[in-house]
């Protein structure tokens, strides 16, 4: 029986979640390795949901997959492909399958996507999200009728602490706070000093709530440059591509790993955050050696 | 019933003499319309004249056709002659079968001549008459600045009895423009002004408004905190300029502070403090100056340098250095100086790079390759008299977005164009004068106030101006006020007004407007019409060209380039292909693409837009936006597989006839390439 | 103001390729400001029109019309005459306008040859960006002027989402700025903050129940 | 009595300038021209536009003239000089001597038969160049075969409109006017003072004047020994200023030259120009950016040759000391051009002493003070343009508007002056 993420945010000093993207198409192998591979090692894990706008394999699956492999699931919803109605319906599905972790997101725009012609919803917002949350967690539907069994998630969301500028962002994440959210799974960070100043924001507001800084490994300067053009809320610094330009060919994704286990540590060693949050995307299977890096196993 | 057209043709005393005149008659009568059709070989002669006023008279002919040599060089006369005959001058069109028909090409080119008759015929019969009137204008000046000229551009507008207004931003009318040249002083000056009765003069105010055109401005003004208010009809900006000294980064980070207390590494203005202090503890015994390292623009730094290194020899004594590249001596009497500052025993030190400059214990080192010695020379000296940038005032550019009017490259007033210099600008009634519009000598800004004053006082001296009323105007009707030609006009000449209190139109001045026609090809209301070049009296044209095997080429040629252009051509007798039909135009920005869509429409084979050189339009912005129509149309005709290469913009000068030559022949080549 | 632009020339051409006789309608309004329908748009699509079917030596014969508003009945009645003499209609209008059009004329097949693409203003000479998404339900006293229904390429209520860009543009497009920094801007220029930092419930996006209709308060 | 009519001596560009801002203000303006057609020197000059304007002006000065000709105000008189001047500002008498031009421009058509059916060679009788107003032809008394005694009259017969007399004599008038402009211009530097240079002796040795002709004229440039297209070319600058005898820059060569050689550059890129300098006078509205634009293109040397040699092969063998170099080269080139400064004009001693004008050291007329260059040491007699000293196009224009003005300024004053006087008696 896995403990509840809510208890294990409460009792754990450094809490390490990852994340696993669905693969497009119904053969759900890679996955369940993924999963495997991760389950015991990290303290929960993350499914996008038909994340940058590319579909995939829904998050909910994933979720299940890892609840049957007995993994803590934790189940990112957009706002991007469900209005008021799909996404209530989703929820109570999940949790009467007990996934009850939620990640409540706005979602990447349709643009970025590989449906670049479809219908954008965005019915609601993030914040209005984790009110809906909320709403059902207390029993009613967002129209205030009553439910026939009640749900209770553990609510996260994210916040991108490296914004430019910083302040419309951190307004909306002092909304997120006051709707009340249990856990913060930053975007992607890459100056700590970043991270340090926002934790500082949320503390100041509610001191319960727990941060895990974000990790992106970035695994060569070109694909450094091209993420800062292309991957919204990603801002890496000069100092960083320069030290991956050094690096001799092909080691590139272990100088990214090396980096990237390098925050985590003074991340956990500064006490900057309450835990990490790594996403690799594509490199699930390369998770570990990060963890190994940073000393997390 | 059909309006009576009058066709005069003029051999040119048999000058054209590839054209069977007897043919052109018989084909010519049977247009519609003409009733009469003459040929007479003299029409630029006295008696020519007198026999076609009595015909236009005995006939009563109602719109007139002349075909003969260009009408550059008849064409106000032959209006003349319209107007004694009774007509408005507006119902002529001229067919110009000399030098772009007859001189231009070789052999028979009787068909040709017909067609451009027709075209005249077929334009005349729609143009619509324009009166003359006289419009008041307010003969007040206002002069922005209080420097020398400023100061001087009053006294002299007094002088030919026009009252300015002088408004200074500082407190006091000041010696701008002169505070770097030792000897010079604007005391006198300043009391002459406070003593005429024709100057008013504001201190401590700006100008924060400016509204309505030539003639007639409206300007809101702030003196110390409170609103004052201002009408005048001409508004002169004599703003003058500012310098930054110009060091490399390191020893200015030194030099700053010294400089400020006037010792160390100066600027030409607190040297020439300096020289004035009679009570200076010590005078510098050696004296370096440099200049045109960092600016090749540095007529200033020249003259300043050489004025004050004699100054500091005569009154000091001191040994003077100068450091500098090339020295500017196109001004006038500059040469003489530079001449006499050496035999002064000033010392002239040429280097290709900039010198080393540092600071050690008060004295500063100037290490520097003389380009005759071919060795390094290092100087320490006591005071250091920087070259300096010369540079537009601070809050230029908030002047010349209030004002409405464009800058060069460097931020200074007034587009580089030759057609504004001296001290136009592209909005009429708006002028620049001295160091606000360049870097120029004492002499140069003499002229330009001597000019200014010329140029106001045949604008307002009558307090009213001549115009051709409405020859461009907006209909109330038509315009649903989008604002599209107030945005484009190139020349500030429209405004949304109301008509009789109902519903804001633009409205064109016909005091500011220049009719050019920019906004007439924009209009997408095509409510804006500029009589003689509506789309009737365009098309008019282009209907009249008949299709040939391999098509005709037409070219709408700018009136002030290309269209003199191939005059010139047919004098030096330069052949191009005869396929070339040429409409006038007043400027290649009043070409409409669908007047080019429908040119093709009716068989042309290609279309040229020429207009004046890049940077050179009259009006500034019409060759930049007859290009981008070009290109426009272009897309427009790959749309429906017409080939755009089919269409082409050419810029070049009245004066290059070669040049026009060149361009008919290269897009006669490509259409024969293309096969059609 | 409405704002269009016209359609591909192809889809034009395919739209009237049966037609030998074709009316192209402007109208004096919206889409003549914005230079997408007025008479010059009218004319210069008339010609290309017939230069691409003598191209094909497929002639047609085009008459040329321009309205003050083809939304008003009344007004597209001055044309019914030259509508009558053709096989089929080309309008320049807006969506409304085309509509209106087709009611009128009930046996003439009207096609549109602009499209539609947003109720907004010039920013410049020949450039307009979008305002106003007609939602019926207007946000902008809380927003300090600025609609984030539409200049947010999420419509989002509570603030910036995660995708902005460095210097605050939009995730979709660098070249736009991002409507939430623009919002927080106007706000903190005002003092007003606060109002960025309230709690906004979701929309109610059927405050205009399709098909849209507004009944004046009768006098 | 008074007269508020103008006479402006010469037709250059500043005289033009100062003709018409006068005409405009509605005064009447005499422009008398001692050449058969108006414009002086700068209306033979060429456009130098590159794919950019290069604001060499040659083409405002055509427009000027284009309105000259035609404003009704302005009594153009060509062929002209003055003989003798008496009065003062406000009521001068003037008398000026017409050659016969035995072509009567009013009559003139420019149909060309004439110069067809002469017989002499080169031809008497011949068109101006193409910019010039009146374009009509010009008889030459010096190859007219009836001026050498013979009985030849097939131009007189072949002329259609009778514009063409040979009996015609001198004309002598006398103009009263109230101000008078002496707009006489300048005289190239002869750049055969400079014999080392060569002009005169090689044939590919040219003057920036004759490069301005050329291309007028042909609308490109070719060798005048072979006709072949040039590929290294030499600018040499400050023949004839900074010098012995012209201690003044003329203001206009290292534009022209850098402007010229830019056109050259835009037509064929290949070739080669280089320029021979002391100082760069890289001044004046928008010329640092076309400097900057061609710094790289063009080779600049600073140093001034001294000698110029033909090779056998016809090249041109240019001796120059390289001052930042530091050492003597020598250089071929199959071209060369001498930037030919401005000089006062030959006829300024005589016209000086006509008028009773100052005439300063250098030769040019003598400006009353240094705070005004169009007014001399005698009341109602101004200077505009060269003649006062160099200067470009546009500075000419300039100074000729501002000479008008001055000439403006002081007949108020003197008429509302005179007034005043009639007052007190």
């Amino acid at each position: 029986m896995v403990k509840p993420f809510r208890e294990i945010l409460k009792t754990k000093d450094f809490v390490v979640t990852a994340e696993v993207g669905p693969v497009k198409g119904s053969s759900v192998s890679k996955a369940i390795e993924h999963i495997e591979l991760l389950k015991d090692k990290v303290d929960g894990l993350n499914v996008t949901d038909n994340q940058s706008s590319v579909m995939r394999y829904p998050s909910l699956g994933v979720c299940l997959l890892i609840k049957e492999h007995g993994g803590q699931p934790i189940f990112q919803v957009t706002c991007r492909d469900r209005n008021r109605l799909a996404i209530q319906a989703d929820l109570l599905f999940a949790y009467s399958r007990g996934v009850d972790n939620i990640l409540c997101l706005t979602g990447d725009s349709i643009d970025v996507g590989d449906h670049k012609e479809a219908k954008q919803v965005f019915d609601l917002d993030s914040v209005q999200l984790i009110h809906l949350v909320h709403t059902m967690n207390s029993g009613k539907d967002m129209a205030g009728n009553e439910l026939d069994g009640g749900i209770d998630f553990c609510i996260g969301t994210t916040a991108t602490p490296s914004a430019d500028p910083l302040e419309p962002q951190l307004i909306k994440v002092e909304k997120k706070l006051k709707a009340g959210v249990n856990f913060i799974q930053t975007q992607a960070v890459y100056e700590l000093d970043e991270l340090k100043r926002f934790v500082e924001f949320v503390r100041n507001i509610d001191e319960k709530v727990k941060i895990l800084g974000g990790i992106v490994p970035v695994v060569g300067a070109k694909m450094a440059a091209y993420m800062n053009e292309n991957v919204p809320g990603i801002f890496i610094p000069q100092h960083l591509i320069d030290e991956l330009a050094q690096a001799p060919k092909g080691t590139g994704v272990a100088k990214g790993i090396e980096i990237a286990a390098r925050m985590i540590r003074q991340m956990k060693e500064e006490k900057i955050c309450d835990g990490v949050h790594i996403m690799f995307i594509g490199r699930e299977e390369r998770v570990p050696e990060i963890l190994e890096a940073a000393g997390l196993l | 019933m059909e309006t009576k057209i009058g066709v005069f043709l003029c051999n040119c005393g048999g000058a054209i003499n590839n054209i069977d005149f007897d043919d052109v008659i018989k084909k010519v009568t049977k247009f519609p319309g003409v009733t009469c059709v003459n040929l007479s070989s003299d029409l630029c002669l006295e008696e020519g004249k007198k026999k076609m006023l009595s015909r236009i008279k005995g006939e009563n002919i109602e719109r007139v056709v002349v075909a003969a040599c260009s009408p550059e060089f008849q064409g106000h006369i032959l209006r003349g002659v319209l107007e004694k005959a009774g007509l408005n001058g507006h119902l002529l069109s001229m067919a110009n079968i000399r030098e772009q028909c007859s001189w231009a090409h070789d052999g028979d080119v009787t068909e040709k001549a017909v067609e451009l008759v027709k075209m005249a015929v077929n334009r005349v019969r729609l143009l619509q008459p324009v009166e003359k009137k006289e419009l008041p204008v307010n003969k007040e000046v206002l002069v922005v600045g209080g420097g020398f000229s400023a100061i001087s551009a009053a006294l002299q507008l007094s002088r030919v009895g026009l009252r300015t207004t002088l408004l200074e931003k500082e407190a006091t009318l000041g010696t701008e423009g002169l505070g770097s040249f030792y000897g010079f002083d604007t005391g006198s000056m300043v009391s002459a002004v406070e003593g005429d009765g024709n100057i008013e003069v504001l201190t401590s105010a700006q100008m924060t408004e400016v509204e309505g055109e030539i003639g007639d401005f409206s300007v809101r003004i702030r003196k110390e905190g409170e609103e004052v208010f201002r009408k005048c009809g001409v508004i002169i900006l004599a703003t003058g300029y500012q310098t930054e000294l110009a060091l490399d980064s390191e020893p200015k980070l030194q030099a700053e502070g010294e400089a400020i207390s006037g010792l160390n590494i100066v600027s030409q203005e607190q040297l020439c403090r300096m020289l004035q202090n009679s009570s200076l503890e010590t005078e510098p015994k050696t004296i370096g100056f440099m200049f045109d390292f960092y600016d090749e623009n540095s007529r200033f730094s020249t003259m300043a340098t050489l004025n004050n290194a004699l100054a500091a020899k005569k009154k000091w004594g001191s040994e003077v250095y100068v450091f500098y590249k090339s020295v500017k001596v196109d001004s006038e009497g500059i040469e003489k100086l530079y001449q006499e500052a050496r035999d002064c025993g000033v010392v002239f030190l040429k280097s290709e790079v900039p010198p080393r400059i540092t600071v050690e214990n008060g004295r500063v080192n100037i290490k520097a390759k003389d380009v005759f010695l071919g060795e390094d020379i290092v100087l320490a000296c006591d005071v250091l008299v920087a070259e300096e940038l010369y540079l537009p005032v601070e809050g230029a550019e908030n002047l010349s977005s209030l004002l409405n009017v464009r800058r060069d490259s460097r931020g200074f007033f007034q587009d580089e164009n030759v057609h504004l210099y001296p001290v136009a600008s592209e909005r009429k009634g708006i002028f620049f004068i001295g160091g606000c519009r360049g870097d120029l000598d004492l002499g140069r800004v003499l002229t330009d106030i001597s000019s200014v004053v010329m140029n106001v006082y045949e604008l307002l001296s009558s307090g009213k101006i001549l115009v051709e009323a409405e020859i461009v105007k907006a209909d109330p009707q038509k315009c649903v006020a989008c604002l599209t030609c107030i945005r484009v006009c190139p020349h500030g000449a429209i405004q949304l007004v109301r008509v009789d209190g109902s519903k804001e139109v633009a409205g064109i001045s016909d005091l500011a407007c220049y009719a050019c026609g920019i906004c007439a090809a924009i209009c997408p209301a095509k409510a804006i019409k500029f009589q003689g070049y509506r789309d009737e009296e365009i098309m008019a044209q282009i209907e009249a060209i008949g299709k040939s095997l391999n098509g005709r080429n037409v070219a709408f040629c700018c009136e002030h380039s290309a269209y003199h252009a191939a005059d010139l051509a047919g004098k030096l007798r330069l052949h191009y292909p005869e396929n070339l039909r040429i409409i006038r135009v007043p400027c290649a920005g009043q070409v409409d693409v669908f007047h080019i869509l429908k040119a093709f429409e009716k068989g042309a084979a290609a279309v040229l837009v020429m207009g004046c050189e890049d940077g050179a339009c009259h009006h500034i912005t019409g060759n930049t936006r007859a290009k981008e129509r070009v290109k426009y149309s272009e897309m427009l005709l790959k749309e429906v597989s017409v080939d755009g290469g089919r269409v082409r913009m050419f810029n070049l000068s009245p004066n290059a006839p070669h040049k026009f030559v060149k361009a008919v022949n290269e897009i006669t080549k490509i259409i024969k390439e293309s096969g059609r | 103001m409405i704002i269009a632009e016209r359609k591909p020339m192809e889809e034009i051409k395919q739209m009237i390729a049966p037609y030998k006789k074709v009316l192209v309608a402007g109208c004096g309004t919206c889409v003549t400001v914005c230079w997408a329908g007025g008479e010059k748009e009218v004319a210069i699509l008339a010609s290309q029109l017939k230069l691409a079917r003598s191209a094909e030596g497929n002639e047609i014969v085009i008459l040329e019309a321009t309205v003050e508003r083809q939304c008003e009945r009344e007004m597209v009645a001055e044309i019914k005459d030259k509508v009558a003499e053709v096989e089929a209609v080309l309008s320049l209008a807006c969506g409304s306008g085309v509509q209106t059009m087709a009611e009128m004329f009930e046996d003439k097949p009207v096609f549109p040859a602009v499209n539609t693409t947003f109720i907004g203003m010039p920013e410049k000479e020949g450039l307009w960006v979008e305002m106003c998404g007609a939602c019926g339900d207007c946000f902008l006293d809380r927003t300090g002027g600025v609609c984030p229904i539409v200049r947010c390429a999420k419509g989002l209520l509570n603030g910036p989402c995660g995708g902005t860009r460095r210097g605050g543009k939009c995730e979709i497009d660098p070249e736009k700025d991002c409507a939430w920094v623009l919002i927080y801007r106007r706000l903190e220029k005002q003092g007003r903050l606060d109002l960025m930092r309230k709690y906004y419930a979701p929309k109610n996006y059927r405050a205009v129940k399709r098909p849209g209709k507004v009944q004046a308060a009768k006098a | 009595m008074e007269s508020k009519n103008v006479l402006v001596v010469g037709s250059g560009v500043s005289g033009v300038a100062s003709a018409l801002e006068l005409a405009n203000a509605g005064i009447s303006v005499y422009l008398i021209e001692k050449e058969a057609v108006v414009g002086g020197h700068s209306a033979s000059f060429c456009c130098k536009a590159t794919d950019i304007c290069s604001q060499c002006s040659a083409c405002v000065v055509s427009d000027k003239i284009k309105e000259v000709v035609i404003h009704p105000r302005i009594t153009v008189v060509t062929n002209s000089t003055i003989k003798k001047l008496s009065g003062e500002l406000g009521n001068f008498r003037v008398e000026i001597v017409q050659q016969p031009r035995y072509v009567d421009e009013e009559r003139c058509i420019a149909c060309g038969l004439c110069t067809e059916v002469c017989p002499a060679d080169p031809k008497a009788i011949y068109p101006p160049f193409a910019e010039a107003t009146p374009f009509s032809y010009i008889l030459d008394e010096g190859r007219c075969l009836r001026f050498k005694g013979e009985r030849c009259e097939l131009c007189r017969e072949s002329c259609p409109t009778k514009a063409i007399e040979f009996e015609l004599k001198p004309k002598e008038q006398e103009l009263s006017v109230g101000a008078v402009i002496v707009a006489t211009g300048f005289d190239v530097f002869d750049a055969r003072k400079k014999g080392s240079l060569g002009y005169g002796r090689y044939l590919n040795v040219l003057t920036g004047l004759d490069l301005e002709q050329v291309f007028t004229r042909e609308g490109y440039l070719r060798l005048p020994a072979n006709g072949k297209e040039p590929r290294n070319i030499a600018f040499i600058q400050c023949v004839g200023s900074r010098d012995e005898g012209h201690e003044y820059c003329s203001q206009v060569c290292c534009k022209y030259a850098m402007k010229l050689a830019g056109l050259i550059k835009y037509q064929n890129p290949d070739t080669q120009v280089t320029i021979f300098y002391i100082d760069l006078q890289t001044t004046g509205k928008g010329f640092a950016q076309f400097y900057e634009k061609y710094k790289e293109s063009i080779r600049f040397v600073r140093g001034v040759p001294v000698e110029i040699l033909q090779t056998v092969s016809g090249e041109l063998e240019v001796r120059f000391e390289d001052i930042s170099q530091g050492k003597v080269c020598r250089d071929i080139f199959d071209l060369v051009v001498l930037s030919v400064g401005i000089s006062p004009g030959k006829n300024s001693w005589d016209l000086a002493r006509i008028l009773g004008i100052n005439l300063a050291d250098d030769g040019f007329f003598d400006k009353k003070d240094s705070l005004s260059s169009n007014e001399t040491n005698v009341d109602g007699i101004f200077l505009a343009g060269t003649c006062q000293g160099p200067k470009d196009i546009p500075d000419s224009i300039a100074h000729g508007i501002a000479a008008a003005s001055k000439a403006m300024q002081a007949l108020g004053e003197s008429a509302s002056q005179r007034r005043g006087n009639q007052g007190k008696h």
